[in-house]
């Protein structure tokens, strides 16, 4: 970035420009408020008290030289000199007596934009002088978390089971296309989904003891005996024949022996 | 050595090949040995930070230890479910183990896939198996998870519910002879 | 603890402020004693890593003495901000908020929608809202991003500016005693 005006510093005194410097100079102003700008801070004027009669001369001089060379100009630069000129001729008319205070200074609004605009400058160049991420500073690029977990989803218990109750008094639909327990027995249920998930570990049939509990009593041994009758009619497991002519059970579609 | 390294992979955004770090430290010697910093990062990592081989060369991520803190901060705020999830839910969690094709019997309306993946991305369902049945369909299941969010023992603790018709019948019986506990018990099979 | 608190810096693109924290760790047993250990953090960083505080948080950035290996691997360095770019923002950060018809005012020419939509782009500066005068012009400010990006801690830690010719009296005085250079570091210009 270009630090306004120091490029410039190298220029000699004086009106006489170079000729690649003059457009170098325009282009690295945003308009004509920061040329005349840069003319009364070249020549230490006092912005509160522009020798109007001088930055005008200097001002003009500059707008000559750029036509001289084709430089393409906007339009404003000569709205600018347009103004300047009518503040020059509004100093030479006598101040009215019963306003001798500043207010009445013509060159006041002037003063106010250009205090503005070097305020601006100044601005720019505090901020570019923090140090800047990328440039300064390096921050650090946020690490990868893989896999984390999802929240759950905002929703009361009682409404999971409202909506089943829901379902269910619904009229009457068509049988399931497989059949299923329609009167729920959860205990039965855990089993099955227990049954499923364990014979699932390992891609081979299962010898009926190993899916019973051990240590159970009657009725855990029950219904695990009937979750897997249940589970083998819902063809969710399967039956496998070995070799000696001991049946198996296996996951559907686990073809241990070659024949699920 | 080690310290040059973590900065150059902490403040990068890609990861980085063994031949661009090469490329970084090989002709700086300060930076000697670098590669046996690697291999040290590698093995052990660093603090928080893991570094793994991903395609194109390596990067730093935070260890799943921290998983469960960094969830709390890296939070969307949890959503309301729609209409169709919790419908879908309420059946696997009565129906367990069910397939699509059943769960859409019971709701009558088809069950998109996207419910299904969303639905097994909160982690409350998941597969169990298949129905050997054609096209061997898949059977959803509640995880451990669901039951564990609800406070649930067990599937045995969801709450009872009965279609209102059958209600009618079974009440006049059961209503003389059980208090409302045992009613669950008797009926359900 | 240390490490959690790593972890939750290393995984955040946001700075993480006190209060953030405090929400996230307060309640967690295994997190006891996280503000001493991000008291030992601001001081000491960890490793090639300081905390530093920016934007209303803290934030880790590499710390400066890698800086420049750090150059070599972030060859495409980000474009510097062009004198338009760079006076708008200026006028923005200072006056928000703040209108286009005003940032005009302040610069003394027109300010082009590219500018604007250039300094969205980077994140810097948003529209807050409306004024209510005929046309409701859009209010900009700078965001969040804009102080991290110039580490700032807030818009109070924006640098005090006069321009030279606020001084007014100052500057003579100054003139006298200094050579330019000096007068440079007083007024900045």
């Amino acid at each position: 970035m270009q630090v306004h005006g120091q490029p410039l510093e190298g220029l000699p005194d004086g009106l006489f420009i170079p000729p690649d410097a003059l457009e170098l100079l325009l282009e690295s102003f945003s308009g004509p408020l920061e040329l005349l700008l840069w003319l009364i801070r070249r020549n230490r004027m006092d912005i509160r008290d522009i020798p109007v009669a001088e930055v005008t001369r200097q001002y003009l001089h500059y707008l000559r030289e750029a036509r001289r060379r084709n430089l393409e100009l906007a339009a404003e630069y000569l709205l600018m000199a347009a103004w300047l000129a009518e503040i020059k001729a509004r100093m030479l008319l006598p101040v009215p007596p019963a306003a001798e205070d500043e207010d009445f200074d013509p060159r006041l609004e002037l003063a106010r934009r250009l205090e503005a605009l070097a305020t601006v400058q100044s601005q720019a160049e505090a901020l570019h002088t923090l140090p800047q991420a990328g440039r300064d500073f390096w921050t650090i690029y946020p690490a990868p978390h893989p896999d984390l977990p999802l929240a759950p989803p905002l929703v009361a218990f009682i409404d999971i089971v409202n909506a089943w109750q829901e379902l269910l008094l619904r009229p009457a639909r068509k049988p399931p296309p497989a059949h299923t327990l329609t009167n729920p027995r959860m205990g039965l249920r855990q089993r099955m989904v227990e049954l499923l998930l364990y014979c699932r570990r390992e891609p081979r049939p299962w010898f009926l003891n190993e899916l019973l509990p051990p240590m159970a009593d009657r009725l855990a041994l029950a219904v695990s005996l009937l979750a897997i009758l249940e589970l083998l009619r819902q063809e969710a497991l399967a039956l496998v024949e070995g070799e000696e002519g001991v049946w198996r059970v296996a996951v559907a579609g686990v073809d241990g022996l070659g024949d699920a | 050595m080690r310290e040059a390294l973590l900065a150059l992979f902490l403040s990068s955004a890609e990861p980085l090949s063994r031949e661009h770090l090469a490329a970084l430290l090989d002709d700086d010697p300060d930076c000697a040995g670098w590669e046996a910093a690697l291999e040290m990062l590698l093995a052990i990592g660093e603090g928080p930070l893991q570094l793994v081989s991903v395609a194109g060369g390596y990067r730093l991520q935070i260890h799943p230890r921290h998983n469960a803190l960094l969830a709390r901060l890296h939070v969307e705020a949890p959503r309301p479910l729609s209409k169709a999830m919790l419908e879908t839910l309420a059946v696997i969690a009565y129906q367990q183990p069910i397939t699509r094709p059943e769960i859409e019997h019971w709701r009558g309306v088809a069950v998109s896939a996207q419910i299904m993946q969303q639905l097994q991305e909160r982690g409350w369902i998941t597969v169990a198996g298949h129905r050997d049945t054609p096209g061997r369909p898949a059977l959803w299941v509640t995880t451990p998870d669901f039951l564990a969010h609800f406070s649930l023992s067990s599937l045995e603790a969801l709450p009872k519910v009965m279609a209102a018709e059958r209600l009618g019948e079974c009440e006049k019986r059961i209503r003389t002879k059980h208090d409302k506990k045992d009613i669950g018990k008797v009926i359900i099979i």
